[in-house]
């Protein structure tokens, strides 16, 4: 029986009992562990709203009994909205990058995997500034409850932006060292996912973090 | 009463007797959750009872059945293959169905007590604020404007309302005779708990939630007494502290020292009680504490004083530059907060959260190294043999044996 | 053998999932999903700064539009409708235990009151 | 029969990852994992025993004077955590990996690299929190360590920084684990395998699993949120603050209470595995067993709360949870009755890991109903953190997941060896344990009730609890004594045990039908399954000819094995072979196997570093340094393929 099965153990190899790939079974559980990750955070996060004993605050003015300081509501909407556009844009090009690859189209794999790449980029950027004009503002993570369930929040899903804007990257690097075929959709389809997930993170946190007080 | 509520009643006292005897039968069980001495505790009680009853059933049924199947189906030599049985829609169904119902006997009960026994407390309740903190407990009577540590005085038949509130860390309030227990969470947004003692004696309590280093010896006592007791006990606390008193004779303390505790405590008690306020204190007489209510933890070794005896006139000076005031509170003496109320702490039975007998020599040994007494306290050793500066008050760590008997003996006489 | 047993693996397919290539949407159809996406942002933002923001109606047309927002993603750019069925298992039912705990935490902290007495 | 073709080895120089050490530090191999797994988790678990040990003597009268208050906290602590998380845990997923894969037909997990890094992890973790030792600092705040006793304010040592540490790295290995065997049991079973074929014990994993993804990351949140607090100053637990404790509470409870199901689940299989084979019966009941098991698992993320009736959450939240966790009753019946009836009208055969099966099904049910009686809230009001509530627990965890282990231990050691383990020897720990654990726990039941808070340094005398502990320490000799016994039988066992053979027990599932221990590629013809019980109807079709899913005559499985019938076991000869070069290896047979790979114990060397430098003084080089192995590493590894080109 063990000559037997020479022959057909090769072929035996990639089986799959769902004919699907093990990556993309591992990353919608992974995605699915994720909301309750986030959903803890964002727990968090409107649990605690409105206790903090000091300001700054949010979505109100706040005045610093003790040195008589004012303090702005520390939330931009306006500049909020764009970084929200911005990466919802990036699901977008992903989306293309993707069909761009199934297609074996390497120009525009490469052209829109860059995009996507440097949309998620862009939000970081927006996220930096938002960091560090809110510093300059007078809200640390240290300094009351707001600042440390918000900058946890946000700076966890923006950690996850960043993971993927590697992923992105080295993604574009093997496109450009041996190219990505058909063969590499999936690959391209698993980061997809991911990338995807996190913009879904951001429009619950839009909604729920900036924009509902 | 209809005959239904009294079959009710007779199977539960049948019960309480089960099992209260059959946990008694083989010690002395004085914190059991049995019996208890409060409508709070017999209504968890009741539903005890049904738990252990049907509990009892299921485990009687399941072991039972293991057991035969065990026995009768053990694989003998020449055994056949046994028939092949893969399930039974029928049995599966009614070993669903008898487990639900047991618990839909459960569930009725349980939700009903949960709301009865957290209900609103009484307008007329007595209110009692309990404060936890790291290793000890603070109660105040803020009716009374009284504050004491450690021992709770309660009256019979009046029922209490707890407000529970935390210092520092989560501890839990739990007297398990008189009822369940409830944490001590916030700082400011308090837990509630209230309950009606039925009779008068002595209970144990506890720090049920674990809280740091001296979680195990975060206890206190309970004494619930006849309400014109609980009046002259709180007349007295409300009073100021009971010193100047009749200068404590040197043999009275030379016997209380090295005495078996509850000898020290007759001691203390003849003492002259202090002018001002009134003759009963109302508190438990010393020499009839149950003995599960006298604490045995032996002294820490290594800890000695050589003091023989101490003058508590010359303590109370002392006391008065110590930096013992910065923590305690003595009416009239000093501010402090930060450790127990000391005010009448000479009529307290136990010192140290309950962990040593309220006696001339613990107490001595309590101030000179607190550390070595109970791990963890934050109140500094006294008596640590560091030399004095002569002419400034003694500072932490730098008392002298001496000394510290003084201060232990002007402790003692605030009745 | 060996032929019995590899035609055991066609006529044994499972039923949860068959290898099948899924039809994926394209560039037509992501194209109206980001706009539809835009004009939602959009819309959010708008109702932000109108005179909605203080009536009762704020708050649920904000989660409405970001559900629906949320939904549109997953169900097109992470083409769950397309997808094999045993994805939808491996989100959706975690989402939902998510979102009944997240809901009740609030409901246990006070932020969504129901008071008892 | 893979093995009567005794082909000539194939010679040449070995790879060095192939032999000796390197073959254990490389090892992508699911067996060797499981294995690594099993050995490690055993060792923490006689810690974790000495640690209760020394916990019992200091208990054993009023004022013990063993150890002190600082030492003794920090014993409940580790205890609770070395148990929980490097010994039940762990020793369940020794048997995930062993088993698994050969349980649905597969040659390794989804991502063989993957699960060396799991183990790794969990490794370094174990190591990491009980270093702690050494600075005199081991954690000290409980095994939940309640906010805000574990804020730098209330715990200002190393000790609860090793604990924070320590918990997240652990719970990384564990989450890293479940995504891999979902995915291999979602998509590397055997053709034919469905879902409902399953062997039971793949479907409690694939359901553990799901807790765990699903329910580490609250811990994590709640762990990362300490660590904040307690590394860099936030406030989530900051009471001045505004914080609530409240919230690490839930946030505790919602990972820890789907965790005691984590911890039960792999043992209830295991346990469903040792039941049919010993009373040579199929499991009663499959579809309903399966079902339990997902409904406890759904079950369990709706009562977290039932830890917390003490905190005044209000009488609608109590009545709530009290209500779900009374739900939880009836599937864990369903279960219990379901084993009964396997073992009803059976032939049963009471070998050592069918007597500790036996010993959860009984055990397991006491604890099952002390359990209802902590969930009706005013009851539980009285036993909440008494020793009512530690017999509780350790009557489910030891009664039930340790014993289950144990039943897995000697159910599998001779497929996981070769060897068989030694019955008398087995026997003598099977009953001193079952005596031991009753002695040690039962009085806890009365301790509890007569009022013995937990986690106490001392006692007063006077307490009437001074009978009960005295019974409990010396239980706990008795265990000593019986796990000692154990510990030698599985080494004497290991060198000298009596050969196996492919299927010592006539057991039903397939992982029986390749020899013991199982070539490196598991199967050289990956399996056709038919029935839930393959190894049966080969043997006997007409007799599970009834049972749904096995239609009578085929041959289902295509490794042909040695027959048993009940009671009497015939091991064939062509499987008393020595292992290791009893089968041509998997290059002869044309099997492509992954490439043993040093890369995920270097990405966690790099954790590890990351790690250290933040317990160090956060040290911000070391910890970035850390950071670049890890990903340095983590490249390495993703870029290069899991097998050799071919
Ligand atoms: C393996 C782990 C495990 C398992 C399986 C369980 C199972 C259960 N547990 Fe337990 N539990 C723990 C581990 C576990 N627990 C731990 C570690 C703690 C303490 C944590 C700490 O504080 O340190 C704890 C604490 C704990 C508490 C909190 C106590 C307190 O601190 O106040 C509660 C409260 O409801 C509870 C309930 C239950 C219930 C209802 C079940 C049910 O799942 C049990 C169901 C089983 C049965 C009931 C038996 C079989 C059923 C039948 C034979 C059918 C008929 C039965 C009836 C109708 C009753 N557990
Ligand atoms: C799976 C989990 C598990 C297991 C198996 C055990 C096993 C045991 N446990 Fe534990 N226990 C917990 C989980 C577990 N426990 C948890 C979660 C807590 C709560 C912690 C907290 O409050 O934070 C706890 C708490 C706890 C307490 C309460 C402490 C307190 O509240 O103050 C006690 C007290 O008796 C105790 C005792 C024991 C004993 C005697 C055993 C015995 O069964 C142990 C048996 C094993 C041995 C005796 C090992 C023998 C060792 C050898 C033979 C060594 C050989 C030596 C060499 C080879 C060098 N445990
Ligand atoms: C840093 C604060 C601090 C200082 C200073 C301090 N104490 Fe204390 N004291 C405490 C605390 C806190 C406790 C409660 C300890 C416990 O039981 O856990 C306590 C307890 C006591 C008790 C026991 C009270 C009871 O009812 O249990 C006595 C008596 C006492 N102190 C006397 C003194 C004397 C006398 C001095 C000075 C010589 C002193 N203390 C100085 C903090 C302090
Ligand atoms: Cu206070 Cu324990
Ligand atoms: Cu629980």
């Amino acid at each position: 029986m063990a000559t037997a099965a020479l022959a057909e153990a090769h072929d035996e190899h990639h089986y799959t009992s769902t004919g699907l790939p093990h990556t993309k079974i591992a990353i919608w559980a992974f995605i699915g562990s994720e909301c309750f990750f986030f959903a803890s955070l964002i727990a968090t996060y409107l649990i605690y709203k409105g206790r903090s004993v000091v300001g700054p605050f949010p979505h109100t003015p706040w005045v610093d009994p003790a040195t008589g300081q004012h303090f702005k509501p520390i939330l931009n909407i306006p500049v909020t909205s764009a970084s929200t556009f911005v990466l919802l844009m990036s699901s977008l090009a992903m989306v293309l990058a993707h069909s761009a690859v199934v297609r074996g189209d390497r120009k525009w794999s490469k052209i829109w995997l860059a995009s996507t790449a440097l949309l998620g980029a862009t939000f970081l950027g927006f996220q930096a500034y938002e960091f560090t004009s809110f510093v300059h503002e007078g809200l640390k993570i240290t300094t009351n409850l707001f600042g440390s369930t918000f900058f946890t929040l946000t700076g966890f899903h923006g950690a996850h932006v960043t993971a993927g804007v590697l992923w992105l990257v080295t993604m574009l690097f093997i496109d450009f060292k041996r190219g990505l075929g058909p063969r590499d959709a999936i690959n391209v389809d698993v980061m997809a996912l991911y990338w995807h997930f996190v913009d879904v993170v951001w429009i619950a946190i839009f909604t729920l973090v900036y924009l509902i007080q | 009463m209809t005959g239904h509520h009294r079959a009710r009643r007779l199977y539960h006292a049948a019960l309480t007797t089960v099992f209260a005897l059959g946990l008694a039968a083989c010690s002395d069980v004085p914190n059991t959750i049995f019996g208890a001495h409060s409508e709070f505790g017999h209504a968890e009680d009741r539903l005890t009872y049904l738990l252990l009853t049907l509990g009892g059933l299921v485990f009687v049924l399941v072991e039972g059945l293991l057991l035969f199947v065990v026995l009768k189906f053990r694989a003998r030599p020449g055994n056949p293959t046994p028939k092949q049985t893969h399930g039974n829609t029928t049995l599966e169904v009614t070993w669903t169905l008898i487990p639900a119902l047991i618990l839909a006997f459960i569930a009725v009960p349980t939700v009903r007590t949960i709301f009865q026994t957290q209900e609103k407390a009484p307008a007329d309740a007595l209110q009692v604020e309990v404060i936890g903190h790291q290793w000890w407990w603070e109660f105040r009577y803020p009716q009374y404007k009284v504050t004491t540590a450690n021992e709770l005085y309660l009256p019979v038949g009046r029922t209490v309302s707890f407000t529970l509130q935390t210092n520092d860390v989560i501890h839990s309030f739990w007297i398990p005779q008189l009822g369940g227990k409830r944490d001590l969470v916030h700082r400011n947004k308090p837990n509630y708990l209230w309950f009606t003692p039925e009779s008068s004696f002595v209970w144990n309590g506890f720090c049920a939630e674990y809280c740091g280093t001296s979680h195990s010896n975060m206890r206190f006592r309970v004494f619930t007494v006849p309400q014109q007791e609980f009046e002259a006990y709180i007349a007295h606390q409300q009073s100021g502290p009971a010193f100047p008193v009749a200068q404590a004779t040197p043999a009275d303390t030379a016997k209380g020292k090295g005495a078996a505790p509850v000898a020290a405590q007759q001691v203390a008690q003849t003492t002259p009680a202090a002018p001002g306020p009134s003759e009963n204190t109302g508190t438990w007489p010393h020499d009839k504490l149950p003995a599960w209510s006298v604490p045995n933890t032996p002294l820490p070794a290594g800890l000695t004083m050589t003091a023989e005896e101490g003058d508590a006139a010359r303590g109370a000076q002392l006391f008065k530059a110590s930096p013992c005031i910065a923590c305690h509170t003595i009416q009239g003496v000093s501010p402090g907060t930060i450790g127990p109320n000391l005010t009448h702490v000479g009529s307290r039975t136990t010192i140290g959260g309950g962990l040593y007998p309220n006696d001339l020599k613990h107490l001595a040994m309590w101030i000179k190294d607190a550390p070595m007494m109970k791990p963890g306290v934050i109140m500094p050793a006294m008596g640590k043999d560091a030399p004095q500066v002569p002419g400034a008050p003694p500072k932490m760590g730098q008392y002298t044996d001496q000394q510290i008997a003084d201060i232990a003996a002007y402790l003692s006489s605030l009745k | 053998m060996t032929a019995d047993h590899s035609a055991h693996v066609t006529r044994d397919a499972h039923g949860d999932a068959h290898p099948v290539e899924h039809a994926h949407p394209d560039w037509g159809t992501y194209k109206w999903v980001a706009l539809v996406l835009t004009i939602i942002t959009i819309v959010e933002v708008y109702v932000y700064y109108t005179g909605l923001k203080d009536t009762r109606l704020f708050v649920p047309i904000l989660l409405i539009l970001s559900a629906a927002k949320f939904a549109i993603v997953v169900m097109f750019y992470m083409h769950l409708k397309y997808d094999a069925k045993i994805f939808r298992g491996l989100f959706i039912g975690p989402l939902i235990v998510a979102m009944t705990v997240l809901i009740s935490l609030l409901f246990l902290f006070g932020h969504i009151a129901i008071h008892a007495s | 029969m893979a093995t009567t073709v005794a082909a000539p080895r194939a010679a040449g120089p070995k790879h060095k990852y192939e032999s000796g050490i390197w073959s254990w530090l490389a090892t992508t191999d699911h067996k060797r994992i499981g294995q690594l797994y099993l050995y490690t988790a055993l060792a923490w678990f006689l810690v974790g025993g000495i640690e209760a040990f020394i916990i019992r003597l200091q208990l054993y009268g009023p004022n013990g004077r063993i150890v002190s208050a600082e030492t003794y906290n920090q014993l409940f602590t580790m205890h609770g955590t070395t148990m929980i998380f490097m010994a039940i845990m762990p020793l369940s997923a020794a048997f995930f990996n062993f088993l698994v894969p050969l349980q649905i037909g597969a040659r390794d997990v989804a991502f063989p690299r993957l699960n060396a890094f799991s183990y790794w992890v969990f490794l370094a973790g174990s190591i990491f929190m009980n270093v702690s030792w050494l600075f005199h600092a081991a954690p000290d705040g409980g095994w939940f360590a309640y906010a805000p006793l574990n804020t730098r304010v209330y715990s200002p040592g190393l000790n609860m920084d090793f604990w924070v540490i320590g918990l997240q790295i652990l719970g990384l290995s564990s989450l890293a684990a479940g995504f891999n065997f979902i995915t291999t049991i979602i998509n590397m079973r055997a053709p034919g395998m469905h879902f409902m074929r399953m062997p039971v014990f793949t479907w409690a994993t694939f359901v553990t699993q799901f807790l765990i993804v699903l329910s580490f990351p609250f811990i994590t949140v709640a762990v990362t949120f300490l660590l904040f607090d307690r590394f860099f100053g936030t406030n989530f637990y900051e009471i001045a603050a505004g914080a609530d404790p409240l919230l690490w509470q839930h946030l505790f409870w919602l990972f820890g209470h789907p965790e005691v199901y984590i911890l039960i689940l792999p043992a209830f299989g295991l346990v469903s595995e040792v039941l049919p084979t010993f009373s040579r019966k199929p499991l009663f009941g499959y579809p309903v067993m399966v079902y339990s098991l997902i409904l406890i698992a759904f079950l369990g993320f709706g009562v977290w709360a039932h830890h917390m009736f003490a905190v005044g959450m209000g009488p609608i939240a109590d009545s709530i949870f009290g209500i779900t966790t009374m739900l939880i009753a009836i599937p864990t019946g369903v279960k219990i009755f379901n084993w009964l009836g396997t073992m009803w009208g059976g032939s049963l055969r009471f070998t050592t890991p069918m007597l500790f099966a036996i010993g959860l099904v009984s055990l397991f049910t006491i604890g099952g109903i002390s359990g209802v009686m902590h969930s009706s809230p005013p009851s539980d009001l009285q036993q909440t953190d008494s020793y009512f509530v530690v017999a509780h627990f350790h009557y489910v965890l030891f009664g039930g997941s340790m014993m289950g282990l144990f039943a897995g231990i000697y159910y599998y050691f001779p497929k996981i060896t070769g060897r068989l383990m030694s019955e008398t020897l087995g026997k003598w720990h099977f009953w001193l344990t079952f005596i031991g654990m009753n002695l040690t726990f039962f009085p806890m039941h009365f301790a509890g009730l007569d009022g013995m808070p937990r986690r106490i340094w001392q006692y007063d005398a006077n307490q009437g609890w001074d009978v009960d502990n005295h019974i409990s320490t010396i239980g706990a000799a008795i265990l000593v004594v019986a796990t000692l016994i154990f510990v030698i039988n599985l080494v004497r066992s290991r060198r000298s045990g009596a050969r196996a053979g492919n299927d010592p027990w006539g057991a039903p599932t397939i992982e029986w039908s390749i020899p013991s221990p199982p070539p490196a590629y598991n199967y050289a013809t990956i399996p056709t399954v038919r029935s839930r019980y393959p190894m049966w109807d080969m043997k006997a079709p007409e007799l599970t000819a009834s049972v749904p899913h096995s239609p009578a005559g085929e041959k289902e499985v295509t490794v042909k094995v040695g027959g048993a019938t009940a009671g009497h076991i015939e091991t064939p000869a062509d499987t008393q072979l020595n292992a290791e070069n009893a089968h041509p290896s998997a290059h002869e047979l044309g099997i492509v196997m992954p490439t043993p790979t040093i890369k995920p114990l270097l990405a966690t060397l790099g954790l590890c570093v990351s790690f250290f430098g933040l317990i160090w003084h956060r040290h911000v080089p070391i910890i970035i340094l850390g950071g670049v192995i890890f990903v340095a590493a983590l490249y390495a590894w993703l870029l290069t393929p899991l097998e050799p080109e071919h």
